[in-house]
């Protein structure tokens, strides 16, 4: 029962991080339709940079240099690169992201190769008991802080002027800049997010028991996918959702894999995309993602 | 083979319970041109839709001549004869204005992938080529058969869809708005080419248009509609003196023109 | 008209081709009377490493080393009075790159002084024995025994887990009835080690927990907690390094405080300033079939002094790299050596059993490469992690065989 | 009438043009077969494996380029054709099993097997569009990868398993043949090459054929308007399936290429990172074009082969296990680096710049009336 509790515990926290990612990578499709390919070596740079700056100037002056370094890229990467390609030509635009991941991860690799850089952050380390339960410091922390995160994200997009632009022109692009919505620093605005979202996830995922940065952890993001389509591709609510239930599920089976044994080995990983098929089955635009009409 | 009949009968049509048809009944005869005519929103677009199968009734019937089409898959309505073009226009924009009408042939050839693959598509293709040139003449497309059908000028577009439908060797023809956003010119000849075409094909035709001139000077017949209802049927002279179609549609030029009904955007 | 272009084409290919076809340059260059790699001054090696894949630090370090060693001997006056040359190329840890290098690479090498990555001997496999190749590897599966053309440099990772329970249950750390708990790689590594691991703790009445892992899991709490769950009071582990700190870190905030010995990758340098490196400190060992880079020998000393001079302050990653590169390089020269009067592929394929007592001070144990069926030693050392150890590991145990480990079976092949 | 007279007196024009491309053509044959007597190993094996790669690319480009169904799912069924061939053609050793089946036949069935494979994907296909189909073929690839690594007698598990050598009637495409062409030993790189480059040439042929016929233009329809095309009468649902099943055995017979190629199958080349290979090959090239497809897929597989083997001519760019900027990571850094000016450059790809460029060069007379 106990170590029941405690996979669920470690598995809402990690679906928690899951949902950050998911979060930028679906607000960067609300506002743009650029499905993102680059995402998870935003994700791995922006936490590369804590890591790497962290001894010299410490962990929190680092934590919000690698957010601004993650949140530039964003920022470049549509002003200089996506700003260039006719607006409706989506697959160029994602082709194009493929582009910027592998000269990204090709940089990453060649500074990261087999090392692991130590994040440094104060959590580290520290272990607390919660009644019956171990859990590592992060994961208390992951727990109360993204949805801290997540439910000003939230007030952002409910209560500023820029979220009601950013609103309107996921909602409907032509119309929204009929209105007079700036199209372009609301999709600008939404790379930043992105950036920014990762590069949170991304501490996350590096601290501690995860023994820090290292090339791996960009392979652990690529489960953003799964978990946004499970949600829907474009919604918000279902980032959140389909993170958490991605986290949750693939703790679960990793944690009982003794038992689960007839689906192989290392089944945590695949169980996300077999619900991910199984949802789509169900509902072909995820759970929360809206029915596209043809219309003729 | 004879132009067939076309029965509309009680058909309702809801979008998550907005009724955008109610009980629709008309009938169109053998060999006529049929227009629906209505104010924006009023559902011809939906009605047209209904007839080929993309939008599910939600009640009523729908006869072609005596098979009853109201289940039928879209694809499957096409192989029984029906044609049609769209009020936004739909092509391959990348392809040549030849490959957008050969595209027509479907329902008549049937090299399937295998065969495609092992050479032996093209005799039939040649053969269906040569028809579709003709087709191309007729309507004033010879010229422009090797273009990208992107680049073609709007009218040509308008041409290029309703050649098209007629490469289908249809029986029923369904015209969404054929003359939208043509000049005065460019619609007379089209009207024309649709009358033309009706007596060489032996055709029935329904069409859905907002060009009044156009409206009175090929149709047959017109059916009227308002919020998804018949309002007024007969001749066009009869129509055009209908006091409920003046006051709906005709006489009144202040109403608002996008009205938000449930054929803007179905969900 | 259309119709005859394919008639045209095809007759136009044929004439052209029957007349170029005469001048083939590859038909006398292919001549097979010198053996390739061979020339009177110098002797080329071949190496397939990975330079820029995941694996990039290692093999970096591999060249290195094996740099330095090639140096010495051709400071020494080389081999069979000719110098050796090395031909690297990178393969990524990309099976077809790696295929393709090698085609490359092996028509101007007498053989492979190392060839990296297991998935990538096992495609090269066919093409070393047709090609009558030696290869020297940095792997250490028993199934690679068998071949003559492989060489697998000590014992091998079946053997290395037996040493490591036994030197376990000696120290005390384990007792009878006591479980092991055996967090393992899938792929040739890990289970290699878990057939040791088997073997040796039913030879030692102790009870067996096994957890399997990829080499890409970044999170391994799930296994750490299923060996805690099985009541293990120690932990022997195959992973890279980065895993090594992920069950370190976990271990210790699952609160299952035991000692964890992983093999020869299973560490890194840097993980000594990860947020693991007490939980390292404290618990961890290595078991590990070649010498140690901080030992007090003169030939290890003099390779670490090479190192210092010429990287500074910056430490190898991983020691074991530096030294078992360094190492299997001697013992190339030695096996080149006995063959000077037949300087072919065929030749250093026979020299290579007469190899029969090859060793360097500390950097490894006794070789003994007459019978390929059989791993070259059964000999290990024990380490443990030392911040101011040089590479970050100071002795714990000098080479030993169990008596478990000199009773054992291998099956080669 | 006036059509037939200006084919007419087009004809003779026409056939002065094409006589240089008739001539290009034949010369371009003439080399491919005359290479192997030249090249050595190395540039033959990278013209395999490009080989390999361009059949699964024009299987995508049938799939996406035309039919519009993107899949990230590609590197499965080039799985299924290598694993395939693998275990057909192998014979029992250890604890991997095999069929041991003639090769050509166990080529054959390989390739039906992708085929059913991607015929039992289809409902998922039919069902989704744009993004959702992407990332749920993508699962196929995980799942793919999980059944590669888990069933151990088929696949050999994480360290993979060997491939029989291709043979036919007898004469065996390894490098144990004794055949010498003209003095040049014909080992497995060279009879591969033939093998290799009849495939292909087949490959092409067909998928051109269906490109250019009533399935192709059924699916660009349908890729630009599903209810239009279905108003046209094609069964979409059908349609979608069957570009589908085409494209997966395009990818079985780049899979059984790819196990020839390699002669080794291992789990980790077929990863994401292949799938995403293969959609950049055929953006690069151009979608939908066969030529393009091709052309991408040679520079996506020869790039950084070759670079790294010209590491040293290359300024900037270091030997092998120097320090500084590594020739397979510069590869990268060139293959990311020309993705992204082609789509900020050419977006429709290659080949479209090609075709800007033969318009620009083009004879004012051969141009088409505007």
């Amino acid at each position: 029962m106990t170590r029941l509790l405690e996979l669920l515990v470690n598995g809402v926290s990690l679906g928690l991080l899951y949902a950050l990612i998911t979060l930028g990578f679906v607000i960067v499709f609300k506002a743009t339709r650029v499905v993102n390919f680059a995402h998870a070596s935003f994700l791995l740079l922006g936490v590369y940079v804590v890591a790497s700056a962290q001894p010299s100037i410490g962990f929190g002056a680092a934590a919000l240099l690698g957010l601004a370094v993650a949140g530039l890229l964003g920022l470049a990467t549509e002003r200089l690169l996506l700003s260039r390609v006719d607006r409706r030509n989506h697959h160029a635009m994602a082709i194009l992201t493929i582009g910027l991941n592998v000269v990204l991860t090709a940089e990453l690799t060649r500074r990261l190769g087999e090392s692991v850089l130590p994040l440094g952050a104060p959590w580290d380390g520290h272990v607390v008991k919660l009644g019956p339960l171990t859990l590592p410091l992060t994961v208390v922390l992951t727990i109360v802080a993204v949805p801290v995160l997540i439910g000003g994200l939230t007030a952002l997009l409910t209560l500023t002027g820029w979220g009601l632009a950013m609103r309107a022109s996921i909602a409907d692009a032509e119309g929204a800049a009929l209105v007079g919505i700036r199209l372009r620093r609301v999709s600008a605005t939404a790379w930043v997010l992105a950036g920014l979202l990762a590069t949170a996830a991304g501490i996350g995922l590096a601290s501690f028991p995860s023994p820090g940065v290292s090339l791996s952890i960009e392979s652990v993001a690529i489960a953003a996918f799964p978990a946004a389509i499970i949600g829907g591709f474009d919604s918000l609510g279902g980032a959140i959702a389909g993170g958490l239930i991605v986290g949750v599920v693939q703790v679960l089976v990793a944690g009982n894999q003794d038992s689960l044994s007839f689906l192989g080995l290392g089944a945590g990983d695949v169980v996300a995309y077999l619900v991910m098929i199984v949802v789509l089955l169900w509902r072909p635009s995820g759970l929360f993602g809206s029915k596209e009409f043809s219309r003729v | 083979m004879s132009p067939p009949r076309l029965a509309v009968e009680e058909v309702s049509l809801a979008f998550s319970g907005l009724l955008a048809l109610d009980e629709v009944c008309f009938t169109v005869e053998p060999g006529t041109v049929h227009a629906v005519i209505g104010p924006n929103g009023a559902g011809k677009s939906s009605l047209l839709n209904t007839l080929c199968g993309i939008y599910p009734v939600t009640g009523g019937r729908i006869l072609l001549d005596e098979h009853e089409v109201t289940r039928l898959r879209t694809d499957r309505i096409a192989a029984l004869g029906v044609g049609r073009t769209f009020q936004n226009i739909v092509v391959s924009p990348q392809e040549s204005v030849l490959d957008n009408l050969m595209v027509g042939r479907h329902r008549l050839t049937s090299a399937g992938l295998v065969a495609t693959a092992l050479w032996l598509g093209r005799r039939e293709q040649r053969r269906h080529e040569e028809r579709v040139r003709e087709i191309a003449h007729f309507v004033g497309l010879s010229a422009r058969l090797d273009s990208t059908a992107g680049l073609l000028a709007y009218g040509d577009l308008k041409r290029l869809e309703f050649a098209r439908a007629l490469c289908l060797e249809p029986r029923l023809l369904i015209l969404d708005e054929p003359v939208a956003g043509l000049n005065a010119a460019e619609s007379w000849e089209l009207g024309q080419l649709v009358l033309t075409a009706r007596k060489a094909l032996d055709l029935t035709v329904v069409f859905v248009e907002h060009d009044m001139g156009v409206v009175m000077s090929i149709a047959d017949r017109i059916t009227v509609l308002d919020f998804g209802r018949v309002v007024a049927e007969g001749l066009p002279a009869e129509v055009r003196r209908d006091p409920i179609v003046v006051s709906a549609y005709l006489g009144a030029p202040d109403r608002p023109e996008a009205t938000p009904q449930a054929e803007r955007t179905p969900q | 008209m259309k119709r005859s272009r394919p008639r045209v084409v095809s007759a136009a290919a044929l004439a052209l081709a029957l007349a170029v076809t005469g001048c083939s340059s590859k038909a006398t260059s292919s001549s097979k009377n010198t053996t390739p790699g061979v020339t009177d001054t110098t002797i080329k090696l071949g190496m397939l490493m990975d330079l820029s894949g995941a694996f990039a630090t290692s093999g970096k370090t591999s060249n290195t080393a094996g740099q330095f060693a090639v140096d010495e001997i051709n400071a020494a006056g080389g081999v069979c009075g000719r110098k050796i040359e090395l031909v690297v190329r990178d393969h990524a840890y990309d099976v077809q790159k790696a295929v393709t290098a090698y085609d490359e690479v092996a028509p101007q090498v007498l053989g492979f002084l190392n060839v990296y990555g297991s998935a990538i001997t096992g495609a090269l496999r066919d093409k070393i024995s047709a090609n009558d190749m030696l290869v020297g590897l940095t792997a250490f599966a028993p199934t690679l025994l068998g071949d003559p053309h492989l060489i697998v440099v000590g014992s091998t990772y079946d053997i290395q887990a037996i040493n490591a329970v036994d030197w376990l249950v000696r120290e005390g750390k384990l007792k009878k009835g006591d479980t092991l708990g055996h967090i393992y790689l899938q792929g040739e590594i890990g289970e290699n080690s878990l057939k040791g691991s088997t073997y040796a703790t039913q030879q030692l009445g102790l009870k067996l927990a096994s957890q399997q892992i990829k080499p890409t899991d970044a999170d391994l709490t799930s296994q750490v907690n299923a060996v805690k769950a099985a009541g293990a009071k120690a932990i022997l582990l195959d992973s890279t390094a980065k895993q090594t700190a992920a069950v370190v870190s976990e271990a210790q905030a699952a609160g299952l405080d035991v000692p964890v010995v992983g093999n020869v990758a299973s560490f890194a340098a840097s993980l000594l300033s990860t947020a693991a490196a007490p939980a390292l400190l404290k618990q961890y060992y290595r078991v590990s079939g070649i010498g140690l880079l901080s030992a007090q020998t003169p030939a290890v000393q003099k390779l670490a002094e090479k190192w210092k001079a010429k990287f500074g302050a910056q430490q190898p990653e991983s020691g074991g790299a530096v030294v078992l590169s360094y190492f299997s390089t001697h013992l190339w020269a030695k096996i080149i050596g006995g063959t000077c009067g037949d300087l072919t592929r065929k030749g250093v394929l026979a020299a290579r059993a007469k190899v029969t007592g090859f060793s360097m001070d500390g950097l490894g144990p006794a070789l003994d490469l007459s019978d390929p069926a059989q791993p070259s030693s059964r000999e290990s050392q024990i380490h443990r992690p030392n911040k101011s150890a040089y590479a970050g590991m100071e002795m714990v145990e000098d080479f030993k065989v169990s008596d478990l480990a000199k009773q054992y079976q291998i099956k080669a092949g | 009438m006036s059509d037939a007279t200006a084919t007419a007196a087009v004809a003779p024009r026409a056939v002065a043009r094409r006589l240089p491309g008739a001539l290009l053509l034949a010369a371009a044959v003439v080399v491919l077969l005359a290479l192997p007597l030249y090249l050595e190993a190395f540039w033959l094996r990278i013209g395999l494996f490009s080989m390999a790669t361009a059949v699964g690319a024009l299987g995508l480009t049938i799939l996406f380029g035309a039919a519009g169904q993107l899949s990230l799912g590609h590197a499965f069924f080039v799985a299924v054709g290598t694993y395939g061939y693998a275990f057909l053609s192998g014979g029992d050793t250890g604890h991997v099993k095999g069929l041991g089946l003639p090769p050509i036949v166990a080529a054959v069935l390989a390739t039906l097997l992708a085929g059913v494979c991607g015929l039992l994907f289809s409902p998922v296909a039919g069902r989704l569009r744009g993004i959702y189909l992407g990332i749920a073929s993508l699962g196929l690839v995980f799942l793919g990868h999980h059944l590669l690594l888990n069933l151990r007698p088929v696949t050999g598990g994480y360290d993979g398993r060997s491939v029989t050598p291709f043979s036919l009637g007898g004469f065996l495409f390894s490098d144990s043949s004794d055949l010498a062409v003209l003095g040049v030993p014909f080992g497995a790189v060279e009879s591969l090459w033939y093998l290799f480059l009849a495939v292909t040439a087949v490959a092409t042929l067909v998928a051109r054929n269906v490109l250019r016929g009533r399935p192709g233009r059924a699916f660009r329809l349908m890729r630009d308007n599903e209810v239009g095309a279905a108003a046209m009468g094609v069964r979409v649902q059908r349609a979608k399936a069957s570009a589908f099943v085409l494209s997966s055995m395009y990818a079985g017979v780049a899979g059984v290429l790819t196990a020839l190629a390699f002669q080794r199958a291992v789990p980790d080349y077929f990863d994401l990172g292949l799938s995403i290979d293969f959609l950049a090959m055929i953006i690069l090239g151009g979608l939908g074009s066969t030529s393009g497809a091709i052309v991408g897929a040679t520079f996506v597989v020869a790039l950084p082969i070759v670079l790294s083997r010209y590491a040293d001519a290359l300024p900037l760019v270091v030997g092998p296990g120097q320090d500084g900027l590594d020739a397979s990571i510069a590869a990268q850094f060139v293959y990311g680096a020309l993705v992204v000016v082609v789509m900020l450059t050419q977006p429709g790809g290659l080949r479209a710049m090609v075709h800007t460029l033969r318009q620009r060069r083009r004879p004012p007379y051969a141009r088409r009336t505007p």
